[in-house]
């Protein structure tokens, strides 16, 4: 993104979304050995795609529900996820993309 | 020049609480070694290290008892030690006293280094008493009171009231609670344990 | 009398409080900052002043603007703060300024292991700072004698109107213990003298007989100068040698001519020692472990609790009838130096560890023992 | 753009440094992840990509990351990197500070390395107290907070890290947080690209410290903070400043052309080459 | 108004200290004029004034005056009087400082001082050089001019010294020059009977190292330099900025009420002997 | 050979571009200054890179950022700008950068008396930074030397990845001398050790057989970890005991063990000499001059130009036979006190001057000749 | 004065001045030990009073001219000149006045 | 090791130039040493000592001349003592040596601390001369020339030009030969001069 434009800031979604299955959906990969068991992930993902679990890392329970936002994979301090995208239907599992970010030259 | 006759070592006693940053060790021997010191009159030294980490590595706190002058005042040979954590467990138990007593916390050491163990679910008993992780250490302080009597009930009570966060006293206490009645559990079992020699 | 169970360095804290320290500037740095967040706490409760400044150079010349104000003052840090200091340091010996700073030692060169305790600052505390000069650095073994030498380095600074370093290490900075800490009645605090002349009279630098002239309080209606430049008698900056020479001379001597009344050692066994062990800090409390340990094999052990001037004859008679001298030090050899200088470099057996870990006593019991 | 896992794997001293030292939450790793998108954004090699520290939980960062990395001293690593820069022209230099590190102790030479506009990319994790020593208060915590050396409250005015670097020169300035990250990234990228000096301050609360003792919640709640009390300085300028009262302005406060300094010195060696006034 | 007769019998060393140090025509001396007569203005009693400086040639200006003086180490002159003032927040301390003591090694305490808002006040005589040391550039010297150790030129651009203090929150900063000694003289009472930090810099260019090299001509050039190259804040407005390239801008950047230091401490001191929060 | 009328400043410089150094930062200070004028003259000319810092820390900074960039990087300071260096000595010393420091000693403590001469920041060469190290320090006796030595200090420093600083004083700064330079190809220049091994296989603080890591630059694609802590052989920060003392031991022992490399020293008549004289730095000029006057009484000179690491054996060979070693310093007795640990203290007579003054050949034949 | 006025430039005057006698007169001493010859006040006298001397210091040539404008004791940088006041005529010897300054409170 | 046996002080001749700042004496002293040894193919080590007020204090260059090795770089003894202030020649008298020559600038110098001088009013000669007193310090050095031979008047002249500011040679160069002559003329009235003994 053009720095100096605004984030788009994510908005939380309601506990039990209603929306339909998501056309851009992500595959959600959390690593328990670099998780610290923030909470981040948990509190911010916009479609509550965690619960936290007992053992007090980010379980995923709703991956159906994720939008490969990668607003858990941005703001995960310890680099413990990773959302893949899942292109809806027939489509190769595809690498992620940024919401932002510059494009390569 | 002073003369001194004081013989050194007499009634001194060992202890070595170990484990991770976040688990309260350091607290932990601080409140044995004040209840100690402070309530129990008798001397007691407490010292402790840890990594810059200092909330995730390894740490442990130290605490020497008698009744006499302590002069050094770190562990030589462990009369006590107190293993929370995998890392600990197996790092420390080299210096442990022969007939010295070793508990782990069973929630979280898979592997004992020895069998001469007594291994203590202390976490999950600390969960299931205050529904609170934290208050493990509270739990080892109880247990610790219960088998090996270095340190008498009232003082260790006094010492946590003083010594935890505003408001989470009774929560505390609660906690060093079940670790005494866990130790009650286990005098009674008649588990091996080597309790203090003299003092 | 008030017992309490305390660490180190509040008991140094306290300490400072006890002797009438009034102010302290400094910046935070492990192992050292409790002692920093104590007078936080306590200073403006005596109507004191705490601050915070910008980094240790900035801590140490606040103290010192402070001391020339008329308050005891203070700072405490670690080695790189230490480092930093040291230009500060000179000043305050310069232009005889009173203070107090705390190293509490920990593993160095450089960041080192901040959590890790050393003595590795011993010689730094004597030759740190450029040029020629006299220090007084004192080192305490227990939770008690942080607070007793923190009172006694204020006690010599305003004495000798010196900076006085208290070189604490980690494990007694750290380190809780029981102690019974005197009540103020029972402690002999000293405060700078003061001029009793008319300002018009007094000449801030001018021999006397105790080589140490009283000091004016700024804003005490003594308009004087100070500075880091030699000077005349009056403070004045001078290029005489005359001068120049009379303030060194005197600098030097009125530490050097009082070594008795500044060197405290504690002695144990040490007469008719064939075995001495001399050992300062965390160290002489495995000392004294190891010491009794070989009771049977007349060893001796000599504790120093004033590191710089050195107690030159405390050692000297104490290792009087000694054939070996062990010497353990969580350095490579720092105090070690001085004693082979004075006993003999054949006689005297270093233990050392700059590794983090404390000696043990079965080490010193080793060297004690070792046969060569 | 790279996919998360290939960034870790490219980027990250990942097979033995990691989980990494900072507390459950901190926005320090969130920092770094928005450094290696940008870089790898930027598509740099990554042997032309240096990264130098000072020493505070922020300090920690080059030990993760797979460029030349340097954890210099307490305050200094902006005049390590100046040294570095004048022998290295051609290396892209990130330079990672806390604000205890970039303003307390190493306050000068921020003010200097802004001043001489030399081509470097700083970059404040601003936590608003010295955190790896455990909470004292720094020159960016707010008036009246609580630290441990402020028990009765922080009397002290806080350093607005941005209009300082304007003042003293920087080419580029900006401010984001790490709820932002984003936008943080952008900034960083920015900054990476331009020629000269470029300051950019990434707002990131200590909670274990700093949240804490003044008893702001936990990370995700001082994570919502960051969200709710930052503002654009587009919208900010139109906000009377009472309103402005503890927001959290986010922005380019400058980007600006200014001759670099190495450049410059180019200059000054054909001078002194050629025989030129000596 | 005392004579000036009068003004060196009360306020000067005069007996043995004189004739000063520094060179014909240097601009320190009309410095230390201004401040005689700024205290003798005020009526202060000279029981009640303190001057500290750093080293430089300007450092050197305590030996002369009758008031409590220290000569300090340089730069940190001011971390020196922000000790004294805590100690003695009944003094009015006059802090005098070369541009290099100053903003070179003494950039730090000069920021923070500024902006702890601590009641001293501080005197930089800019001379854009090191003048004790002869004639290094400083963080002041403009850009391309020559110094010992920038035989080409140099690269460097200079601090605006008064809005550095700005920006860090000092209460009152003016600029003048020595040839309007007068108009100084009036920023340094205003200074002296502000509560806060109060900076006022004195341009006095060094003739000995920087005119010479320069080929800036003698003292009385470069005093004529001062007076036809300065202008009012006022008038400078109305200018185009490449009118105001290389010129002055002689007076008060800041007059502003900012609680002050030590006024804020006694509040703490308040606080914890009524038993307040700890 | 290149015949020129220096001073000892100028020839320190000259001696530094011929050594390769290419990047100089400093702040200015009186007596050093006229280096750092000379490099920010020269320099350009050969493509390198003259700074002047904020301070000296930065100064001290700047150069160790330039030598990880590659280049042979130098500073200059005098005991003021010393101390403040002294963080960032103890950071070279652990990160293992070669450097070299110029100290050119002025009168101290403090500010002191800045134009006049003095050898008295000897010991805080050796002891400055806080924590164990090892160092280098040389001593020039003449302005030839200046140039031989500075070069020397660059060789050692690559050589060693090591801090060498360079003791000047302000008599040898300032003195001016025929000298004749010797021309590039006849001078020997080493360059540090530059690994020989992919990127993947490298580790900058390996033990390796000469106790000297080959040092990868910045840039050169080495992607490795430089830090202030206690590191591991990559280069990572450790708590390792066994690491630490790995380091640790190496550290010393790559110094140590080759002190017969570093130490320079020069011997005049001390076979079977009676009364042995060592001297360094200027006071070496009065000392040769003393001894030549009391040729008759089997009077040896001994001149250090290496004073860390202390030429030990040299030492202890020259004294073999002495009954008395006279150590004259500018100071108050500093390498005196590393003479009396080896030689014994009832031999030792210090002839010593801090005053600023430099000692007379006359005040060293008294002492050559003094009668108890 | 008050700070943040214009401080009233000096004018200086022509060479030879034509000016009748001024009405506030000053009686003008250089101590010549404190003088280091700068010439800062033969320069700048509005009134020419002064000429440099074989010396090298100020020599007051022409006193009568002098109006105790002060500017040469403000800006001798070795407080080497005193200007006294002397009022035309009878009036007793006043003490200098100052062209700016605050009022004294 | 290295055995010497060259004696020292061999043809050592010591010179002490004193003034105040300002007076261009350390200049002189530099000269004087560059021409011995860059253009007499002699040796020469020249020092210098002066205040903080580097414009404007005491200040004195000293220049060690000798055939052989030069040791001590400062005046032991002074053989040549030219005093150009009061201070200097009250201050620097004591350590000239018995036979030798002292010159004071009688212009400056009021009082002589003894008879056995050459008393040159050398800065009037200067004035005379080149109109400026600055050039007083090369009136000395063609003083000195002509008087004692340690210098030739080739290599003095070589020096001073290849020394002194740009654009200003030709007027330094004639304040020398202003002193030159001075110097004629007073060996040619006989004065009581001690001139250098051997080399
Ligand atoms: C010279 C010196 N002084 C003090 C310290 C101790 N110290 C280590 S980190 C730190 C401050 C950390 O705060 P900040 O720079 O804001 O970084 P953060 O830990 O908050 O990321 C301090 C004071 C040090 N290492 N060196
Ligand atoms: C730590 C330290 N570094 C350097 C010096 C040398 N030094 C003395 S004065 C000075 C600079 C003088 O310049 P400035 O501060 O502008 O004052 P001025 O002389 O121009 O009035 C320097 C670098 C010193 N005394 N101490
Ligand atoms: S202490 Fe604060 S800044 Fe440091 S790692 Fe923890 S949360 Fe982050
Ligand atoms: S060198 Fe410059 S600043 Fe210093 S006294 Fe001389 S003219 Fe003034
Ligand atoms: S201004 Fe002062 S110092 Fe300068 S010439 Fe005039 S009287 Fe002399
Ligand atoms: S007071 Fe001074 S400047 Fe003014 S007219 Fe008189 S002599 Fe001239």
């Amino acid at each position: 993104m053009q720095a100096g434009e605004e984030s788009q800031a994510v908005e939380e979604a309601p506990p039990e979304t209603t929306k339909p299955r998501p056309k851009r959906r992500g595959k959600v990969t959390v690593f328990d050995n670099w998780c610290k068991g923030c909470g981040l992930c948990v509190a911010f993902c916009p479609r509550k795609v965690f619960e936290l679990g007992p053992e007090g890392h980010p379980v995923v329970v709703h991956e159906e529900r994720c939008t490969a936002c990668n607003w858990c994979v941005y703001h995960c301090p310890d680099f413990a996820i990773v959302v893949e995208l899942v292109e809806d239907g027939e489509q190769e599992r595809k690498t992620g993309q940024a919401v932002g970010g510059r494009v390569r030259r | 020049m002073k003369k001194e006759t004081t013989k050194p070592g007499i009634g001194r006693y060992e202890v070595r609480l170990a484990g991770k940053g976040g688990q309260g060790m350091i607290l932990a021997g601080r409140i044995l070694a004040e209840a100690v010191a402070l309530y129990d009159g008798r001397n007691a030294v407490q010292t402790q290290d840890y990594g810059p980490e200092a909330r995730g590595g390894a740490s442990k706190s130290e605490v020497i008892i008698s009744d006499g002058e302590i002069y050094y005042p770190k562990v030589m040979n462990a009369d006590l030690l107190v293993c929370m954590s995998q890392e600990a467990s197996d790092r420390y138990y080299y210096d442990l006293k022969r007939d010295g007593l070793l508990i782990i916390d069973s929630t979280n050491v898979d592997r004992s280094p020895t069998t001469r163990v007594v291994a203590v679910p202390i976490t999950e008993l600390a969960v299931k008493a205050t529904g609170r992780e934290i208050t493990a250490a509270m739990v080892a302080l109880g247990l610790i009171c219960g088998l090996t009597k270095i340190v008498s009930e009232e003082a260790l009570e006094k010492a946590i009231r003083s010594l935890v966060p505003k408001g989470t006293e009774e929560l505390n206490v609660k906690a060093m609670h079940a670790g005494l009645e866990e130790a009650k559990r286990l005098l009674e079992a008649g588990l091996p344990i080597s309790l203090p020699r003299e003092l | 009398m008030r017992t309490a169970f305390l660490q180190g360095n509040e008991a140094c804290a306290y300490g400072a409080l006890a002797a009438g320290c009034r102010f302290f500037a400094g910046y935070p740095i492990t192992p050292s900052t409790t002692i920093a967040e104590t007078m936080a706490r306590e200073l403006p409760k005596v109507g004191g002043v705490f601050i915070q400044m910008e980094d240790e150079i900035a801590s140490l010349a606040a103290v010192l603007g402070a001391s020339v104000g008329g308050l005891k003052a203070m700072t405490a840090t670690s080695g790189p703060g230490f480092s930093l200091m040291q230009e500060h340091i000179g000043y305050a010996v310069m232009a005889e300024i009173p203070c107090v700073i705390v190293d509490v030692q920990r593993l160095g060169p450089s960041t080192g292991q901040p959590t890790s305790p050393s003595q590795g600052d011993v010689m730094q505390a004597r030759w740190g700072t450029h040029g020629d000069h006299p220090i007084i650095a004192l080192s305490p073994t227990s939770v008690r004698e942080c607070f007793d030498l923190t009172v006694t380095a204020f006690n010599l600074s305003e004495k000798y109107r010196t900076p006085v370093i208290l070189l604490m290490d980690a494990v007694v900075g750290h380190m809780r213990e029981k102690v019974s800490l005197p009540a103020p009645e029972e402690l002999e605090v000293i405060d700078r003298a003061r001029p009793n002349v008319p300002p018009e009279w007094y000449f801030p630098y001018e021999e006397t007989a105790s080589d140490v002239p009283p000091m004016a309080n700024f804003g005490d209606g003594f308009r004087y100068h100070i500075t880091g430049l030699m000077h005349d008698r009056a403070g004045f900056p001078t290029q005489r040698l005359d001068e120049i020479n009379a303030w060194l001379t005197r600098i030097f001597r009125k530490i050097d001519a009082h070594v008795d009344d500044i060197a405290i050692t504690e002695a144990i066994n040490v007469e008719h020692a064939r075995t001495l062990v001399i050992a300062y800090g965390c160290t002489a409390r495995a000392a004294k472990e190891a010491v009794y340990m070989c009771r049977r094999h007349r060893v001796g052990l000599l504790i120093l609790k004033t590191l710089w001037p050195f107690p030159k004859d405390q050692v000297l008679v104490a290792a009087h009838e000694a054939q070996r001298v062990v010497v353990p030090e969580m350095n490579m050899g720092q105090i070690a130096l001085e004693v082979e200088r004075l006993v003999g470099r054949s006689k005297v057996r270093r233990v050392r560890r700059a590794d983090g870990e404390m000696i043990t006593p079965q080490e010193i019991r080793a060297a004690i023992e070792y046969k060569e | 753009m790279a996919t998360q896992r290939q960034l870790i794997y490219d980027y990250l001293r990942h097979k033995k440094k990691f989980p990494n030292i900072w507390c459950a939450g901190c926005g320090i790793g969130i920092v770094m992840g928005a450094i290696i998108r940008a870089v790898d954004d930027l598509g740099y090699d990554k042997n032309q990509v240096a990264m130098i520290s000072g020493i505070g939980c922020s300090g920690r960062m080059p030990v993760y990351l797979d460029f030349y990395t340097m954890h210099t001293t307490h305050g200094r690593a902006l005049s390590f990197a100046t040294g570095l820069k004048l022998a290295r022209p051609e290396l892209k230099i990130i330079v990672v500070m806390g604000d205890g590190d970039a303003l307390a102790i190493g306050g000068n030479h921020f003010i200097h390395t802004a001043r001489r506009n030399i081509d470097l990319t700083a970059i404040v994790i601003n936590n608003a107290t010295y955190g790896m020593t455990g909470g004292q208060y720094s020159p960016t915590t707010p008036q009246h907070m609580l630290a441990t050396t402020a028990p009765y409250g922080n009397i002290e005015q806080d350093f607005p890290i941005c209009e300082l670097a304007q003042v003293c020169g920087a080419a580029f300035v900006a401010r984001s947080t790490v709820y932002h990250v984003e936008e943080l990234q952008g900034y960083i990228e920015q900054g990476l690209e331009k020629k000269g000096f470029a300051l950019i301050e990434a707002v990131s609360y200590c909670h274990t410290t700093y949240g804490r003792l003044n008893r702001l919640g936990s990370a995700v709640d001082m994570m919502r903070a960051l969200k709710e009390n930052s503002i654009t300085r587009q919208a900010a300028e139109k906000l009377p400043p009472e309103e402005l009262q503890g927001k959290i302005v986010r922005g380019i406060f400058v980007d600006r052309e200014v001759p670099e300094y190495t450049e410059l010195y180019q200059k000054i060696i054909e001078r002194a080459q050629s025989g030129g006034k000596a």
